[in-house]
């Protein structure tokens, strides 16, 4: 099982801030293809990635990155802090 | 080097008097307000992503005492509903000479604007809409 | 853009308060503090221009405030009898984004070190000293 | 009649803050050059012109500037100010 959070309009486009999911994704582009398949407003969130940034356990990280032993990977929008 | 990020409003002037410099020859702060350029601005609502934002400023701010071999420095950000001329955080480094306190407190706005999970939405009179990351915000971590 | 030259101590936080940064996005100051780095320091007297010191500041101010838009500006500096720990002077800048807040700050204080007429003498156990002006404040200047 | 003023090191070494003089020379240096004919601690003060500066009417100049017109003149060290 795998936490997943939304932030900002990733999360409004969802629809929720944050869902456990069982998933067997060996990265978090795999992690992305299965949510996608879900439902629409999965695949209008996730439909560039350009757009996106992920966090996996709370350190930012790629597309690319394995999900061995992740317990949270966070989706959202490039920061706007300051 | 302390990192707060709250809900509440701080007061500049009397976290700048408790920062002070002792042992320090520069102390440099770094205040962000909200402005509302086109005077439609109701309010700022800033997301952040709590544990995630405390390690990550953490981290940016270690980074910068190791690197300027910092006196002191603090790191206060707010999150929640913010109106136009408020405070949203502020920075304040202090170091021997000026050069260090100003590169420090340079750096820590850099990477705190893009490296750290907070999100600004704007409420005004005709819509609401996320703010969107600048280049420029971006490019500017490519001098450090 | 206010320039004050004055014998009396001044409470940095209050003059932040005071300051504050109506109309802008950004607030950056600097504080310059008399340091003790052999521990043998008993004060720092400054002496300056009467006349000159207030031109000088006032061309330098303005010189920022043009080239960077500045929403508001200031430059305090002390002189006569200082003591460790005690604020010699402070700058603050106010202006819509952080770059020209920063930049402006930078250059107020580049100019203020070599082109100010303040000359910083140390009293210290074992003797007095003119403080020697530094290559680096000179070399700073042909950045801008 | 021109007011001379010395700051700093330069004032000490001379021994006072200020003082009038009656000069016809045309430049700063032509008026260095006869001051330090004067004394010997004249001479001292400004024996390395290189670790000197000098302002003519409040504004920072050249040692050629010329004194027409000018009514204060002031020697001292390099600023160290901030």
């Amino acid at each position: 099982m795998i936490e997943i959070l939304y932030f900002a309009w990733v999360r409004e486009r969802i629809g929720l801030p944050r869902e456990r999911v069982d998933t067997r994704a060996a990265t978090v582009a795999d992690l992305v293809e299965e949510l996608k398949l879900r439902e629409a407003r999965y695949a209008a969130a996730f439909a560039d990635l350009s757009a996106l940034r992920v966090a996996v356990d709370q350190d930012l990280t790629d597309f690319d990155a394995p999900l061995a032993g992740v317990r949270e990977v966070a989706f959202f929008p490039p920061m706007t802090g300051g | 080097m302390k990192v707060r990020v709250q809900r509440a409003p701080f007061d500049f002037a009397a976290e700048a008097a408790a920062f002070g410099g002792a042992g320090a020859g520069a102390v440099v702060t770094f205040t962000g307000i909200v402005r509302d350029c086109e005077g439609s601005l109701q309010r700022m609502e800033i997301e952040h992503y709590p544990g995630m934002t405390e390690r990550a400023l953490t981290r940016i701010a270690e980074e910068a005492s190791a690197r300027w071999g910092l006196v002191g420095g603090l790191i206060i950000h707010r999150y929640g509903p913010l109106v136009p001329g408020e405070a949203i955080m502020m920075v304040a480094t202090s170091a021997a000479h000026r050069a260090e306190a100003f590169a420090a407190a340079e750096y820590l706005m850099d990477y705190l604007k893009s490296r750290a999970p907070f999100w600004k939405k704007e409420i005004r009179s005709d819509g609401e809409a996320w703010v969107s990351a600048r280049d420029a915000d971006e490019q500017a971590l490519t001098r450090w």
